[in-house]
């Protein structure tokens, strides 16, 4: 697929097009359909296609997958921040209105784009992340089924997990 | 010193006992030191109730209310004044006895016995101190638990079975039977505080549910072995002797009867049970567990399962003379779990004795014994005799109150089974005697021995003398008795 | 701020610390992190509850908007124990858990700990919510990580069993949409006071009774009621031990949670008279009492026994709340809070054997009262509570069970409950008499068969205190769960 | 007029039916997860229809509107689809795994081999709604 | 319908296909309900990501469904009774669209009404969502952020293949069942 000259061209169109459109449907949920959480969709749609077509390594250089989960865990403490700004300047949990005293629609607006932000966030980064994980975990597989059957296998990665288990028994241990 | 303050003493001592036992394990002579110390200063401290208690003072505390209006408390009356005194002051023998015991058999697992024994006193003491049925119940549960290490105590597969037999009847009962009757009782009266004349009235239950509820009571009580709850106590035989002398002698199954006297007196009142038409039924059992038990101990050649069978039949004397439902009877009850005790715990020293010094178990190993074993075999039949009910010896002052109480209200069936049963007695415990002084040695023993070691002999030479000291020197328990019946009725 | 304003951050606390802890390195930080967020939810459920008894109803509307048209948190006697229940539970795992995480999840314990603490304050929301969509919200965020949790169990099997729990969960929290859909839809509102104020008018409507039923059916899959238990002997028993104590002691009864507060504050008592309620209850936890008991008779290894036992406690609950009386519902509360004390209990002492000797199957116990003797103590105790011997916790369920089933003139329910005991007596000692009277299997690796260390010991002796304490003193317990049957009876405002 | 009436719920419980029974009849992991969200979204489709107002439009403010459905059951459900999708994706991880630990994803084959306590025909208790 | 197409189909790709399909049908169909937004949700979800993940997991299974022909009929019956129970139910449900429901009667107009003097937006879907009842939102993320966590905790966990050899990693650990 990676080859295939039309798709790169038409992806080069569609990818930036889905992103804004992404972008679109972040900020501009409260006048139309659309909010934070489509937006998130829209937006790992668009990165999934790019993964799609130039694979996955190219997919994760443009967003690694530690960011990911950082920004997964970013999107949730925004929402949660902005929660708590409103119990700091006195009022509830996701009170938005002590946020602009003086103007309460103006407040709710802001405190409503900015937890939409940090949906947006959270969703885009999880539905990447779990593609990650299920792309990048057949690639894994093919690795391992390449190995000959008759081959007593030894995992590499199983005696990490040995000696791992075996050094936190003696951690465990010295401490007791 | 209040009241108060010696009760808990009473109950703190075994348990500090416990502790310290199970601390100095590795010391055995320090060990045995801190038995005998708590032993003597439980006695000490249980003998010093008796004063306010014949005064008339009454002693109380309470712990705690785990339930709302359900304390967990005590109150002692003159009861279980007696059997406090009983078990503390036989603890005293039987730990010496134990001592030698123990030791000239070299028995495993020496510390947690002893500290679990002294768990199990504690128990015995809660029970005969316990101010409402509750407190009863609770530590009814604890002597069961602390006991079952105690006839599991070899650790082999006749051990666990034992056990599994123990536990299951006396945990089967006490949660399925007597459980439910004390909810019930409390659900009707909203107390359950042993209360002079009893708690239950007529209006409250129906005299069908009344029965039904006494019939709870006297099979839940599992301790007082009374027929068909009767098969944990050959089972515990598997214990070592000591446990079987003191606990399944004399605390454990007189906690059973205790309870059931207990239940009687104070819960339902005799009054009330005179006018329950099917309380009958229960002076059957108890009559027919007397006569049955007695006739397969006849048939048992082992000495402590005959034994056994033996303390099956004696507790349901005690049974059936609560249930008679006069005053000497209920005296007759309460001299007899101090008969029983003194008699039971000689017989079982002796065999223990007969074990430890010539390894032999069974009745027709006996021949000629006594010629090596005289203190021994005198004390055996001391207790005999007193199980048989002849004077000069305990059994008979409580069966002369018993049949007092049956002639009281003219219950002839009763008679009966104490005619019976008196013949059965001696059919099965004279031929030992009998053997034992009178016929020759027909295997010569494995090794020459003579008496048990000293601490073994001079325990049971004391039980045995204790057994006919009783017969003369019964009066103060008889008065004591008496004070209760007239507070009761 | 006041202690009101407090009150929903029992929840929140450790939802914020997740995404934190989720990216935390290493093994220290996390458990910190953990330790404290629970620590602090646990102090503000003790501080508040006293509140919640005394005053009622305590209300807390996020983001200000009045109730119906928002969202509240609603805490009276009942919720308010409940959460103190799962928070100080959580608290008393953590430390024991370090050593056993450590051994069962090796890396990225960040996450897993985030997942802990994520299960943790699902629970915690459902528990103090006032807004029935906002329960289904909070129970999946708790069953998602719970599935996540039990899948990081070392087995494969443990793979399995999250699968299946997920796949009933799942239904059982869509029957609960459905229900709540049919609430919707013929009264409008979510608002657990709102709907107690519109149902009744509507009591027989047939969807309303469908709805009824089917959130019982949803709550009846995620509480383990006896036909739909079967996720759950699985689940129990593959999960990491840490995962096993925590579900086991809260887990379920939060479900029970919800069922109750549904059927008693929301449909209210009237509706379910006019149900088959009580009788289904009753034949259920009947059966799954008896059932259950003897599959926990069967099993050979510690954490299905345990875990059918589980199920038989259920069914104790169940039978309890069938009684449909003040005085049931205070004992079905009492076991609820006693049981996550004792099988929390029993539950980190086998977890405490399988730290040590790997295994939890009987056949390697032997001995074990020898080289684990305060491990092994523990859990006689422990299972001593279980069977309901006085002076424990479980005496004191027994009791306030049995007085409401001689109340209710049910004597069924007494055998069921006195049958339920001895069985439990049976499979108890089973356990107690491989651990004290065998001798150890010949294969056993002496060398591993040692007491675990204080970090473990300390939070399992804690726990058995608890045990007694609640068996002696139950002015916390029983009263409360007293106040708080009559508050779900509806006879305080 | 109550058969055309509730034509909506009709096809809702045929939709969730279906679900259902693909739940708990078929043995292959990822159709029960197919099940599952069919089963989910018949749900979601309940909740919407019955905000449906006839005549009214979607519920955002525009001039000469005057009848708009319920915003409530949209909401509802934007987050029950959030929470479908999240079950999908952890069930879905679980089947990889599981299919790598025993080599395949059929319920019932697994059954055999981890006899577990669970059957694929287990019996929820129908009788407490058909009072 | 193509929803029982997707029960009968053993070639578990086509019933992914066909699944796709069916979701793209119920985002129109939550369209002419009038929900757009979540019209946008179930067709981004249920058409593009779910298909998308169900292929990736078929890459990694078997294509096939394991034959089993018999008609289970204790869940035919189990669901069937629970669809005589709806279908009961549902006739007693207000008329569809009917103004007069409760739905439509209780909260709805709280909203419709106060949404623009409240937050001066016109979208009362976000408005709802957001702000009236932000906190089931914030549960929502937190839901995704679990599923994120699970699958990513889940899935990096170093692959072992089928049940070949018990990997050595076994041998200590806890084997729970007795037949082992």
């Amino acid at each position: 697929m990676r080859n295939n000259g039309i798709l790169r061209i038409v992806a080069r169109f569609l990818i930036p097009l889905i992103l804004l459109f992404a972008l679109y449907i972040q900020f501009h949920g409260e006048y139309s359909p659309g909010g934070g959480f489509q937006a998130g969709v829209v937006f790992a749609a668009g990165w999934i296609l790019f993964v799609l077509i130039y694979g996955l390594e190219a997919g994760l250089k443009v967003i690694p997958q530690r960011a990911m989960v950082v920004v997964m865990a970013c999107g949730a403490l925004l929402y949660a921040f902005i929660g708590l700004l409103g119990v700091l300047l006195g009022g509830h949990f996701l009170d938005f209105a002590p946020l602009l005293p003086s103007a309460p629609k103006g407040a709710q607006q802001a405190g409503i784009i900015l937890v939409e932000f940090g949906v947006g966030m959270t969703v885009a980064t999880v539905v990447m992340l779990i593609f990650t994980m299920f792309a990048g975990r057949k690639s894994q597989i093919h690795l391992i089924d390449g190995i000959p059957d008759s081959e007593p296998v030894t995992y590499p990665e199983m005696n990490q997990d040995n000696s791992a288990n075996q050094s936190t028994d003696t951690a465990a241990e010295t401490r007791d | 010193m209040s009241g108060g303050v010696l009760i808990g003493l009473i109950l703190g001592t075994p348990l500090i006992g416990a502790v310290l036992i199970s601390l100095c394990g590795r010391w055995p002579n320090v060990r045995e030191t801190v038995t005998l110390t708590t032993a003597i200063s439980l006695f000490v401290l249980v003998s010093q109730m008796i004063g306010p208690i014949a005064a008339g003072e009454t002693l109380r505390l309470s712990l705690a209310e785990p339930i709302p209006g359900l304390e967990i408390a005590f109150q002692l009356e003159p009861l279980g004044m007696v059997f406090a005194m009983l078990a503390s002051g036989l603890w005293i023998v039987t730990s010496v006895y134990a001592i030698g015991y123990m030791r000239s058999n070299n028995e495993p697992y020496q510390t947690s016995f002893f500290a679990f024994f002294a768990i199990a006193i504690c128990g015995a003491m809660g029970v005969a101190m316990a101010g409402n049925l509750l407190t009863l119940f609770i530590f009814y549960e604890v002597l069961t638990l602390s006991t079952w290490p105690l006839v599991t105590h070899n650790r082999n597969e006749a051990a666990k079975q034992g056990g599994r037999v123990y536990l299951g009847i006396l945990l089967a009962t006490s949660i399925g039977l007597l459980l439910p009757a004390i909810i019930w009782t409390y659900s009707i009266t909203g107390t359950l505080d042993f209360t002079p004349g009893g708690i239950l009235e007529l209006d409250s239950i129906s005299p069908l549910a009344a029965t039904l509820l006494l019939t709870m009571f006297v099979l839940g009580v599992g301790k007082a072995a009374v027929m068909p709850m009767h098969r944990w106590l050959p089972a515990a035989m598997v214990a070592p002797t000591p446990v079987s002398a003191l606990l399944h002698a004399v605390a454990v199954v007189k906690a059973g009867v205790f309870t059931i006297t207990k239940v009687v007196i104070y819960i339902f009142g005799l009054d009330f049970l005179a006018t329950l038409p099917l309380e009958k039924f229960l002076v059957y059992l108890a009559g027919f567990t007397v006569i049955a038990a007695s006739l397969v101990a006849l048939r048992q050649v082992e000495i402590k399962r005959m034994l056994a069978y033996s303390t099956v039949s004696q507790l349901s004397y005690i049974v059936l003379a609560a249930l008679v439902l006069a005053p000497f009877a209920e005296i007759g009850a309460a001299i007899h779990i101090v008969a029983h005790a003194f008699g039971k715990i000689t017989l079982f020293f002796c065999a223990g004795a007969i074990y430890i010094a010539a390894k032999k178990t069974r009745v027709d190993q006996l021949h000629g014994i006594a010629w090596r074993m005289p203190f021994t075999m005198v004390a055996f039949t001391i207790g005999a005799v007193s199980m048989i009910g002849v004077p000069p010896t305990a059994g008979f002052v409580s069966k002369w109150y018993i049949v007092a109480g049956a002639f009281q209200v003219d219950n002839f069936f009763v008679l009966a089974v104490l005619a019976i049963s008196t013949g059965l007695n001696a059919a099965y415990f004279l031929p030992i005697v009998f053997r034992a002084f009178f016929q020759a040695e027909t295997v010569p023993p494995a090794k020459d021995h003579g008496e048990a070691p000293w601490p073994m002999a001079a325990a049971l030479t004391l039980t045995a003398a204790l057994t006919i000291l009783f017969f003369f020197f019964n009066g103060p328990v008889v008065d004591f008795e008496k004070g209760i019946l007239e507070v009761a009725s | 701020m006041t202690l009101i304003e407090w009150m929903p951050f029992s929840v929140l606390i450790p939802l914020i610390a997740a995404p934190v802890c989720a990216l935390l390195p290493g093994r220290v930080l996390p458990w910190t992190l953990t330790f404290v967020s629970v620590l602090a939810s646990a102090v503000i459920c003790a501080l508040v509850l006293p509140m919640a008894v005394g005053e009622g109803p305590l209300s807390y509307a996020f983001g200000n908007w009045p109730p119906p048209v928002g969202i509240e948190y609603r805490v009276d006697a009942v919720n308010a124990l409940l959460a103190l229940l799962i928070s100080a539970i959580a608290t008393i795992i953590l430390p024991w858990a370090r050593v056993s995480v450590n051994d069962e999840v090796p890396d990225r314990q960040g996450p897993f700990y985030a997942l802990f603490l994520l299960a943790m304050s699902g629970l915690m929301g459902i528990t103090l919510t006032g807004d029935v969509f906002n329960v289904f919200v909070f129970l999946e965020i708790s069953s998602l990580s719970t599935y996540a949790l039990i899948a990081h169990g070392k087995n494969r099997a443990a793979l399995l069993a999250s699968f299946r729990y997920l796949i009933m969960g799942t239904l059982g929290a869509t029957f609960y949409l459905i229900g709540v859909g049919f609430l919707y839809i013929q009264t409008g509102t979510l608002n657990m006071v709102d709907l107690a104020e519109r149902l009744p008018a509507l009591a027989d409507d047939r969807a309303i009774r469908t709805a009824f039923g089917f959130i019982i059916v949803g709550m009846g899959l995620k509480l383990a009621l006896f036909p739909l238990h079967r996720w759950l002997p699985g689940a129990y028993s593959n999960a990491p031990s840490m995962v096993t104590v925590f579900l086991a002691a809260t887990a379920t009864k939060v479900a029970v949670y919800v069922l109750l507060r549904l059927v008693f504050s929301v449909f209210g008592v009237e509706f379910a008279l006019a149900m088959p309620f009580e009788e289904i209850f009753f034949t259920l936890g009947a059966v799954g009492i008896f059932f259950a008991s003897l599959s926990a008779i069967k099993q050979t290894s510690l954490k299905r026994m345990l875990a059918y036992s589980s199920v038989s406690q259920i069914g104790y609950i169940a039978l309890a709340i069938s009684l449909i009386s003040t005085a049931g519902l205070s004992a079905g509360l009492v076991h609820i809070f006693n049981h996550a004390l004792m099988k929390g209990a029993l539950f980190m002492c086998v977890g405490a054997i399988v730290y040590r000797i790997g295994s939890d199957r009987f056949a390697d116990l032997g001995g074990l009262a020898k080289q684990m003797p305060l491990t092994m103590l523990a859990f006689v105790l422990a299972g001593l509570s279980m069977i309901g011997v006085p002076l424990t916790a479980g005496f004191i369920s027994k009791w306030a069970l049995i007085s409401a089933a001689i109340e209710a003139g049910n004597g069924y329910a007494v055998g069921i409950v006195l049958i339920g005991s001895l069985m439990a007596v049976i499979y108890i000692w089973r356990v107690v008499e491989i651990a004290y009277l065998q001798p150890a299997p010949d294969n056993a690796d002496m060398s591993r068969r040692r007491e675990v260390g204080l970090s473990m010991l300390i939070p399992l002796w804690i726990l058995i205190a608890a045990n007694f304490y609640f068996g002696i003193d139950t002015r916390l317990t029983l009263d409360i769960a007293t106040r708080g049957a009559e508050v779900l009876m509806g006879m305080t405002p | 007029m109550a058969f055309l009436g509730h034509y909506n719920y009709y096809i809702v419980v045929v939709l969730m039916m279906i679900g259902f029974y693909v739940v708990i009849a078929r043995g292959n992991m990822v159709k029960k997860i197919m099940g599952l969200n069919l089963f989910q979204t018949s749900a979601f489709i309940l909740f919407i229809s019955a905000g449906k107002i006839m005549g009214g439009s979607t519920p955002i403010l525009r001039d000469g509107v005057e009848v708009y459905s319920n915003p409530l059951p949209h909401v509802l459900i934007l987050t029950a689809i959030v929470v479908g999708v999240a079950t999908t994706a952890v069930g879905l991880a679980l089947s990889v795994r599981i299919n790598e630990a025993y080599g395949n994803i059929e319920d019932d084959l697994l059954s055999e081999e981890e006899p577990d306590d669970f059957a694929l025909t287990q019996e929820p208790s129908r009788d407490d709604d058909s009072s | 319908m193509v929803a029982i197409g997707v029960t009968r189909i053993r070639d578990l790709f086509a019933a992914t296909m066909l699944f796709a399909i069916y979701s793209l049908l119920s985002a129109a169909l939550f369209v002419l309900l009038d929900a757009g937004d979540v019209a946008l949700t179930e067709a981004a979800v249920g058409a593009g990501i779910s298909t998308i993940l169900v292929l990736a997991v078929l890459t990694m299974t078997r294509r096939y469904e394991h034959p089993s022909n018999t008609v289970n009929w204790p869940a035919l019956a189990v669901v069937s009774v629970t669809g005589m129970c709806l279908l009961w139910a549902v006739s007693d449900l207000p008329d569809f669209g009917d103004p007069t429901n409760p739905v439509q009667t209780h909260l709805a107009p709280y909203f419709i009404n106060n949404v623009y003097s409240d937050m001066g937006i016109p979208n009362m879907v976000a408005a709802v969502l957001a702000s009236y009842r932000s906190i089931d939102t914030f549960g929502e993320v937190i839901v995704i952020f679990v599923a994120g966590l699970a699958v990513y905790t889940l899935l990096s966990v170093p692959p072992r293949t089928p049940p070949k050899p018990q990997p050595k990693a076994d041998a200590n650990q806890p084997e729970n069942r007795g037949d082992h």
